[in-house]
């Protein structure tokens, strides 16, 4: 059936593959690290091994150097279409690096880890790997790439979960999310299947072509693009996909729960969107698309559940953690807002909302460790006139709290400006959209408002005389997050150009 | 600027300083400052005596007039007005230098009284102070020359009243008193306010002279109905003020404050000025707005009259008095009696502050005792005081020879001519009414002249516990304790010169030859001849011209809408000089031919008024005679034989009854229901909705629940049902997850598939 | 008649959306933390089925490779999840699912 | 100049930052000296503040400056959007004869909120750090012409506010700053949506890019016939204009928007209270004035009557809830209610009366109101109650007190000789002078006589007659004979002491002065009125009729 390749051909090949090892540098660089570090591990046996910690810190800034490199090479597909170099690509290289540099960083800061766990052991070689399989997911032009990449993330991520062994939570966490994931990738995967079946391909442009150029069977269609979007809802949370996020958030390593909310989501929203402006035909104006994939009704659907149902539920919640847990789905929802748009301002605002997420969730995840560490607990009573004991991180979560509401003059205000922008653009037509999201981000000031509200209204019960410094570092850290939040959200115009340049995606024009 | 002006408005800011320095340093001048106080007023009362002379006495034109202004607020140029301006200014005309002359000997008087009634008083200082920015007030309403400044000082006003009402604030009865006086000249000056605004609103400028010359070129856009609501809203604010029926009611309470105040403010200039404000506008008010007036006017008269004979308190009588002559002035503007009503304004201002004065000293002498039924016998006492209160009681009932009489007779002959122009049937319930309370007058003040004077002394009748007078003017205690040792009535005793001079002053401006030479005709005297009416702007020909503006092509924004000031006399005078009835000897002629009738009928019953206003006093002062004197009829006995009448009468009609019932419960039950609705409803909603929020979470625990009405509790009964069945889903249970997981693709499946299908 | 006798494409459909439902099946309704382990295969089998067919009527490799890609992973898959599973009865004493439910709402 | 005088108190603020926050003198006088600077270059911009120039829209010759006096304008942001052009913001700051008022008011209320809260005992220095953050973003919000700019000093207002009443506040502050910041919050966040909707439908006339200058938002010819705000979107700008309404009203607050504020004022301290009245309120009709109305006249136009009944609501509803309240702090709340209905029935009124009216009754109410929330909190210090109905006769034992009082209560009530009258008094003119509210005008002065009843009613209850039986103090007749009152646990001074009139007096100089001779105010801001009118009305109003 098959005809072997001949000669001639097996030198393209070679050829081809030689050319492109050239544009994977970074992932090779960090499988190098990944390896290193498991080498390293076992050399250095330690409860805690800062030489661990600081050769992962240290790997990771070097691999920003290979992708600094990149920025000079032609954007294109390499490995046979599997895999593509973008601006868009690129963008998600340095926004999970350094997500996993913060990670690390505050996983040094997490006193947890010391009470939990004998040996970090594999920890930081699993978070490498994880950022791996991310950036492999942003790069992913096939379904075949990302059916990998994603199954990467999702297993290093049920381990990562379950890290500290001895805690039930942790432990629950693990097998929920590994049950969950499992099912939705599952589904996800024979979705794809689905999508092969229809077309034959596997790479997402010639998908596009094909469906373009043949049609296609609506029903099996939808029922493959709804069982994919699935597997993709799982990865960014969205309602009705989210509700493995809370228990999982919650139960999970602190710095765990904020490289997951905010790395593996945005390596979620990097493949949502290459596929669906790639593999997805559709033309500019979204309602004269095909009826059967009418990926932006369904989109917009996923958008305003996760707005509503997100900051509702988190009015009631009294764990942090969990808090954050649910704001994170309700920021799912908003930064599908982007997507739906479906133009470049929309990827620009996504990628600005991103970003500025990032920065405000990396931010609170740390003080909320920082919190933890001296009292022990992420209970909201247990925060109770915290902003006299710890002031600055009872400043700095303010500030980020503040981010997350999307007040000014912080980072978020900017990102929901961005994002609400890129729907008023339209005109008329997702004004609706606009205001369920000005309405859902008021009730959201509440729920985040009762940490401020614990912190500086209510006094603490117990006068301890516990030593609340942090010290110098975690001070240092925080206050720069806290004044980059700040200074982003005044003087966005460097981050919002980055958005800008890297909203160019390989194989589609946007407009 | 005319040195007349100059003066004018330095005899204006002469008490203004007088409060300024009083208010701040008085704890520090010796004596107070009292001084200082009468020292100003003095001041200022000989700059009025100067300008009186100067325009009355050597000018002696009718038509005498000089104004001068000042740009107050620039408002640049305005869209569709142009260039705007609010103006102050001072206008010296006859009237105004007869009430400055008027105003300030008062106060002067007042204050002169007062360094000897109010001694001792530990706020001493602080009265002076409150009676120079009355005073100040008071000037500025009878300088003004427009409806802006006159309702500006209006309140100023009603405040140094209210300040006055309230200076015994220790007691709650004043403190009470205060209040009300306050908010039932406050609902007039709403009325007054709307008037200015309709006014306003037409012609953008507040001046009288821009006003009635515009009112005069017919350029009164609105319907005719508009200018007599106008009218009838600028004449509330003199109801207000001028305590006129329905807000009559504060006056009365206002003698809680100490008598010379009375004397000044309830009696002889604050009332007064809503009189002259009625008499500024008079040409603006159209015959229907007049007739309400008119009517007004005379049942004011008669209800405060009636009332007026039941009183024991001898303020309340006074006070009812007051608001019964002013019932006259105002009838007499109403029916058209112009120069009548002003006279009986200046005549009652200096008999009635005689009055108050000496009631003063009576109660001064009597240790504040009020009550005339424990009274008696002070004539031999109190020689000086029942001479002067005497004449001044004479005035008041309106007997022959003295003031009253002349004008209270020149405003019942303009009734009479009112009545017969206007066709007689209900127009001749006015002078009726007047007439018969003319008679009331007369009873009731011969009726307090006899309890007070005559007789013999019932000191020691006065029950017992009702010796309340003492504890409720803890403040002055420390003045009188040489008469607290004096435990009997032979504490009695004439008072001091400074508290008599004032009084025969004033009583001897309340004799007939200060105004006229004829003790029968005002009209021959100098006031009359220099208070002319003018000619209304709102006659028919200024009517029908507006009318024909109204309907007719001209646009009304293109034409200039400001005439220059001043046309308003020319015009007038032009019009005046148009022989069109022939007025007789003695009248002023008129072009409108309402005014021209009416004044020639009024002339006509000159002398019927005469005779029977003299027979109704004579036998208002015989039925006096009879009750109390000769004891013929026995009052107590006739009080319970008509004890329904007696008792509508003693509670005052029960107005203060009705309106405690109706608006002042009625704003506290609103206001009540208003706060609730406030928490409850407005405050409610908004929890509520916080609160289906948070219900559609489907969890529990506490939020701020506040009231939760009806609907809010079944929309939250509704989505907690629905959240039962949605708590399910949130188990906990990773195999619920998968199940949501694949009901959520279904249902997207099923919906797009039908979608698909259809 | 064709349909039936000869093995045509649809029946390797059949087949596998037939695993599909029993691996969800399983997922969803059995206690025991294996058992659904084995559904996640069957859903992951399904699927492999699907391609295999589709690269055999298709004419590609592609769906070839790709199963040849998700057996391993579900290898990987299966090896994390028995670990996780095995220190969940370490914890819980327990496999059961449907008992471990310390964090919700 | 205008940079400065709104960085100023964050330039304290950052000094305060390095002061140990045990050094609560320093901290307090660095505060007071900022805010003092404030003052003396307001006082030098109204010295140097051209009355002639109109400002509101473009200038001559579509200047887009406009005739704005001291402009700052600098490029702050410009982001390429690709097909959208470029998203320019400026940091455009300007006056015109609408926010030098505010300007000038907004600092005299911050130094004298200031003073006000040398009492403040607790975690002081994070009190000045926020109370100076909350200065300079009231600040930054009247002087700012780029409606980013503008909107982002809204915004910042709010979380000082929020910890201010929060922290500082009373018994049941949690609330209340939870209220204050969801009711403003919902407001604001439809703006966010208009601003931007407006952003894509303007063009700036000179560089041909959508712009967010006020400015040039203010002049109808900028916009894009078929843009989403465009001239042709009828709906969509009344939508606009009603939300952007409601994000004003709601601070206004108009009602059904004003249940926060009796709250927030009841629960926050005295200072607060007094920047809260005196300032924050403002900027709901300022924002009016400033964006709501110039930028959609034709729906401002066709909107007039419904405003007007809005205003008229709320005359006359706050005195009625002012009439039943027992607490004089919320009675003084329900006031401001009341008196800000002034200003919205001026503006309704579309002319320049009702306009210099409202724009000056928000300058004299800002004045009046701080000083009435300042007395009400001299007497809290001393008793801490606030019941009305716990006093009785004070006017004898604190005489200074119960005069300065009385002037601010008639100076509320609008007695003619003091500021507040003026303003009333042209509200009304204007009101009535506008056939569109003429009625309304006439149902609403009832707000005059029961603004009297709650104030006089009031001061008596307090001030006159006699010591309740269950008064806050208890009376002892002193060695002199005299009769003396002492408060439980008040060891300061019973009658005012300097710190208190050093705040009150100044307020009632103005007070008195403004009522006297307006035209220092009203000189300065009637031409832009008269402009802003001119911008209102298409077609030149008549009010003949």
């Amino acid at each position: 059936m098959f005809e072997l390749p001949s000669g001639a051909e097996i030198q393209g090949i070679i050829a081809s593959l030689e050319a492109s090892v050239g544009f994977f540098i970074p992932e090779l660089y960090l499988s190098v690290l990944f390896m290193l570090l498991i080498v390293v591990d076992l050399f250095a046996k330690g409860r805690k091994n800062n030489l661990l910690s600081i050769t992962t810190l240290l790997g990771l800034a070097g691999s920003i150097f290979f992708i600094y490199q990149q920025h000079s090479m032609q954007p294109g597909e390499f490995f046979f279409g599997m895999y593509v170099l973008d601006e868009f690509a690129l963008f998600f290289k340095y926004l999970f690096v350094i997500s996993a540099m913060i990670a690390v960083v505050i996983t040094m800061a997490d006193e947890q880890f010391d009470r939990e766990v004998k040996s970090i052991g594999e920890y930081y070689a699993l978070i490498v790997a994880m950022l791996i399989g991310m950036i492999m997911m942003a790069s992913s032009a096939d379904l075949m790439m990302i059916i990998l990449s994603m199954e990467l993330v999702s297993l290093t991520a049920y381990i990562l979960t379950g890290y500290f062994k001895r805690d039930p939570r942790s432990s629950e966490a693990a097998l929920k999310y590994l049950v969950y994931g499992a099912v939705s990738s599952g589904l996800m995967i024979y979705g794809f299947s689905l999508i092969y079946g229809l077309t034959a391909q596997t790479n997402l442009i010639k998908i596009s072509a094909e469906l373009s150029a043949h049609g296609y069977d609506p029903v099996v269609m939808i029922l493959a693009s709804l069982i994919v979007l699935a597997g993709f809802g799982y990865k960014i949370g969205a309602v009705p996909f989210h509700f493995w996020s809370p228990d999982v958030y919650e139960g999970a390593p602190t710095p765990i729960t904020a490289y997951l909310s905010v790395a593996s989501k945005a390596s979620g929203f990097a493949l949502l969107m290459r596929f669906f402006y790639i593999a997805v035909p559709h033309v500019v104006n979204p309602y004269e698309d095909i009826i059967g994939i009418d990926w932006v009704s369904l989109l917009i659907i996923l958008s305003i559940a996760s707005m509503i149902y997100g900051n509702v539920v988190a009015l009631w919640q009294k764990n942090v953690k969990r808090l954050l847990a649910y704001s994170s789905i309700a920021h799912a929802g908003y930064l599908l807002l982007g997507i739906i748009v479906m133009d470049q301002l929309g990827t620009q605002a996504t990628l600005f909302y991103l970003l500025s997420y990032f920065l405000v969730n990396f931010g609170a995840f740390y003080v909320v460790i920082l919190i933890a560490n001296k009292t022990g607990s992420e209970n909201l009573d247990d925060y109770r006139g915290l902003g006299k004991r710890m002031p600055l991180a009872g400043a700095a979560l303010t500030v980020f709290l503040i981010s997350l509401v999307g007040l000014p003059p912080t980072v978020g205000f900017i990102g929901k400006l961005m994002i609400f922008s890129a729907l008023l653009a339209k005109g008329s037509l997702y004004i609706w959209l606009a205001l369920i999201g000005v309405m859902t981000s008021v009730i959201s000031l509440y729920y985040y408002m009762l940490i401020p509200l614990n912190m500086y209204l209510r006094d603490s019960e117990q006068h301890g005389e516990k030593n609340m410094d942090s010290g110098m570092l975690a001070k240092v850290l925080m206050a720069l997050l806290m004044i980059l939040t700040l200074y982003f959200g005044l003087f966005f115009q460097p981050l919002s150009d980055f958005a800008k340049y890297s909203s160019a995606m390989f194989g589609v024009k946007l407009y | 600027m005319h040195s007349l002006i100059q003066l004018s408005i330095v005899v204006l800011l002469l008490p203004l300083l007088s409060f300024v320095i009083l208010i701040f340093f008085n704890r520090r001048l010796p004596r107070s400052g009292d001084f200082l106080g009468v020292g100003i007023l003095g001041t200022a009362f000989a700059l009025s005596a100067y300008i009186f002379w100067t325009v009355i006495v050597q000018t002696y034109d009718p038509a005498f007039r000089i104004a001068w202004d000042f740009t107050w607020i620039d408002l640049g140029k305005v869209p569709g007005v142009g260039p705007l301006q609010i103006k102050m200014g001072v206008v010296i005309d006859n009237l105004t230098a007869i009430m400055l002359a008027m105003v300030t000997l008062i106060s002067l008087l007042v204050h002169l009284y007062s360094t000897g009634y109010m001694a001792g008083d530990k706020n001493y200082g602080r009265y002076f102070a409150f009676l120079g920015i009355f005073t100040f007030s008071m000037l500025g309403i009878v300088l003004s020359d427009n409806l802006f400044s006159i309702y500006i000082f209006w309140e100023l006003v009603g405040l140094s009243s209210y300040l006055l009402i309230g200076f015994f604030f220790e007691k709650d009865s004043a403190a009470d008193a205060q209040k009300k006086a306050f908010l039932a000249n406050r609902v007039g000056d709403i009325g007054m306010w709307l008037g200015i605004l309709i006014l306003y609103s037409q012609f953008h400028t507040f001046s009288f002279v821009e006003i009635n010359a515009n009112l005069a070129a017919g350029k009164f856009a609105l319907s005719n109905a508009w200018l007599t609501a106008a009218g009838i809203l600028l004449f509330m604010g003199c109801v207000g003020k001028s305590a006129q029926f329905p807000l009559h009611i504060w006056l009365p309470d206002a003698m809680e404050g100490p008598t010379p105040v009375s004397a000044l403010i309830h009696a002889a200039t604050m009332v007064a000025a809503g009189v002259y404000f009625v008499a500024r506008i008079f040409v603006m008010l159209t015959p229907d707005a007049l007739h309400l007036i008119a009517f007004v006017g005379a049942s004011t008269a008669f209800m405060a009259a009636t009332i007026a004979i039941t009183q024991n308190d001898i303020k309340r009588v006074l006070a009812y008095s007051t608001v019964s002559q002013l019932g006259y002035m105002v009838l007499g503007l109403g029916v058209g009696a112009y120069s009548a009503a002003l006279f009986h304004l200046v005549t009652h201002a200096f008999f009635k502050a005689c009055l108050f004065l000496g009631s003063g000293a009576i109660i001064h002498a009597m240790h504040h005792e009020q009550d005339m039924r424990w009274m008696g016998g002070l004539r031999k006492h109190m020689p000086w005081t029942f001479a002067t209160f005497t004449l001044a009681t004479l005035a008041l009932a309106g007997l022959p020879l003295t003031s009253g009489f002349m004008s209270k007779d020149a405003i019942l002959a303009g009734a009479i001519g009112f009545a017969k122009v206007e066709g007689g049937g209900i127009f001749y319930l006015i002078p009726v009414l007047g007439f018969f309370s003319a008679m009331l007058t007369a009873f009731y003040m011969g009726r307090q002249i006899w309890l007070v004077f005559f007789g013999e002394s019932r000191t020691h009748l006065k029950p017992a516990e009702d010796h309340h007078g003492h504890d409720v003017h803890d403040a002055h205690h420390g003045a009188h304790d040489d008469h607290d040792c004096h435990e009997e009535h032979h504490g009695v005793h004439e008072v001091s010169w400074n508290m008599r001079a004032p009084l025969v002053i004033l009583a001897a401006l309340s004799v007939f030859f200060v105004y006229s030479p004829d003790p029968l005709d005002g009209a021959k005297g100098w006031f009359m001849k220099m208070i002319q009416t003018p000619e209304t702007v709102v006659g028919e020909a200024s009517l029908q011209k507006a009318a024909a503006l109204r309907s007719g092509v001209a646009p009304l924004i293109a034409e200039a809408v400001l005439p220059p000031a001043g046309h308003a006399e020319t015009d007038s005078h032009a019009a005046a000089a148009a022989p069109s009835h022939a007025a007789p000897a003695g009248v002023h002629t008129f072009a409108d031919p309402r005014q021209a009738e009416i004044a020639h009928a009024a002339h006509a019953a000159h002398f019927p008024a005469i005779y029977i206003s003299s027979i109704m006093v004579v036998l208002g002062i015989s039925m006096a005679f009879i009750v109390y004197v000769f004891r013929i009829i026995d009052p107590e006995k006739t009080a319970i034989s008509i004890r329904p009448l007696y008792l509508f009468s003693l509670n005052k009609w029960y107005w203060d009854e009705i309106y405690e019932a109706t608006f002042i419960k009625g704003s506290i039950v609103l206001s009540k229901v208003f706060a609730w609705f406030d928490t409850n409803i407005v405050d409610g909603l908004v929890n509520g909705v916080a609160f289906t929020v948070k219900k559609f979470a489907f969890a529990n625990g506490s939020f701020d629940k506040y009231v939760v009405d009806g609907l809010v509790n079944f929309t939250a009964f509704s989505v907690n049902t629905t959240g039962a069945v949605l708590r399910k889903l949130q188990t906990g249970k990773v195999q619920t997850y998968v199940v949501m997981l694949i009901l959520a693709v279904f249902g997207y499946f099923v919906y797009y598939f039908t979608r698909l299908v259809y | 008649m064709e349909q039936l006798t000869t093995i045509g494409l649809n029946h390797y459909l059949t087949i596998s959306a037939i695993l599909l439902c029993l691996g969800l099946f399983a997922v969803m309704t059995r206690k025991n933390a294996i058992v659904i382990l084995m559904g996640v295969e069957l859903i992951l089998n399904a699927a492999n089925i699907n391609f295999l067919a589709f690269s055999k009527y298709n004419g590609g490799m592609e769906g070839v490779m790709i199963s040849l890609f998700v057996i391993v992973l579900a290898a990987a898959e299966a090896a994390i999840a028995l670990a996780i599973v095995i220190n969940i009865f370490k914890i819980f004493k327990s496999v059961d699912v449907s008992s471990i439910d310390s964090m919700k709402e | 100049m205008l940079s400065l005088i709104v960085f100023l108190p964050i330039i304290a603020g950052l000094v305060i930052l390095a002061v140990p926050s045990s050094q609560k003198q320093i901290i307090r006088i660095v505060s007071l000296l900022a805010s003092l600077a404030q003052v003396v270059l307001s006082v030098l911009i109204w010295r140097a503040y051209d009355p002639s120039l109109p400002g509101i829209t473009a200038g001559p010759g579509g200047s887009p400056l406009g005739s704005f006096q001291f402009v700052e304008k600098l490029p702050w942001i410009s982001l390429n959007l690709g097909g959208f052009g470029s998203l320019n913001i400026e940091y455009f700051l300007g006056i015109d004869g609408i926010s030098v008022t505010m300007v000038i008011l907004t600092a005299l209320i911050s130094a004298i909120g200031i003073l006000s809260s040398w009492t403040i005992q607790k975690q002081v220095k994070g009190y000045f750090i926020l109370y100076n953050l909350l200065a300079s973003a009231m600040m930054g919000c009247f002087v700012a012409l780029d409606f980013f700019l503008f909107y982002v000093f809204w915004e910042i207002m709010l979380l000082p506010m929020y910890f201010l009443i929060g922290i500082w506040g009373g018994p049941n502050r949690e609330y209340a700053a939870i209220k204050f910041f969801l009711y403003t919050l919902f407001g604001s966040v439809f703006m966010l949506l208009v601003m931007i909707g407006l952003y894509f439908s303007v063009i700036d006339p000179v560089t041909g890019n959508h712009t967010f200058s006020l400015v040039a938002m203010a002049s109808q010819e900028n916009y894009i016939k078929d843009a989403i705000l465009g001239p042709d979107n009828v709906m969509w700008r009344y939508v606009a204009f009603i939300v952007l309404f409601i994000g004003f009203a709601i601070k206004v607050p108009m009602f059904p928007f004003h249940t926060w504020l009796p709250d927030a004022h009841v629960e926050a301290p005295t200072p607060i209270s007094v920047i809260l009245a005196g300032v924050l309120l403002k900027l709901g009709t300022y924002g009016m004035m400033r964006i709501n109305f110039p930028l959609f006249p034709e729906v401002f136009h066709a909107s007039m009557y419904v405003i007007g009944i809005f205003g008229a609501i709320n005359i006359i509803y706050g005195a009625f809830c002012a009439l039943a309240q027992q607490d004089l702090k919320k009675m003084v709340a329900y006031s401001s209610i009341s008196h800000m209905g002034y200003v919205l029935l001026g503006l309704a009124a579309g002319n320049s009366e009702g306009m210099v009216g409202a724009l000056y009754q928000m300058f004299n109410h800002g004045t009046i109101t701080a000083m009435l929330f300042l007395l009400v909190g001299v007497i809290y210090d001393r008793a801490h109650t606030r019941q009305i109905d716990k006093f009785g006769g004070l006017a004898s034992y604190m005489p200074v007190y119960a005069a300065v009082v009385t002037i601010a209560w008639f100076a509320s009530l609008g007695l003619p000789g003091l500021s507040g009258f003026i303003s009333e008094a042209f509200v009304f003119v204007g009101a009535f002078s506008s056939v569109t509210t003429r009625y309304i005008a006439m149902v609403s002065v009832l707000g005059i006589v029961f603004g009297a009843a709650y104030l006089l009613w009031s001061l008596q209850r307090v001030f006159l007659g006699k010591r309740k039986a269950d008064a806050a103090y208890d009376i002892e007749v002193g060695e002199d004979g005299h009769e003396h009152i002492h408060f439980h646990d008040w060891k300061g001074k019973l009658d005012l002491d300097g710190r208190e009139l050093a705040m009150l007096v100044p307020l009632a100089v103005i007070i008195i002065f403004l009522g006297i001779y307006p035209m220092p105010v009203l000189g300065m801001l009637t031409t832009s009125i008269n402009k802003l009118v001119e911008v209102l009305s298409p077609v030149v109003m008549t009010t003949m009729n």
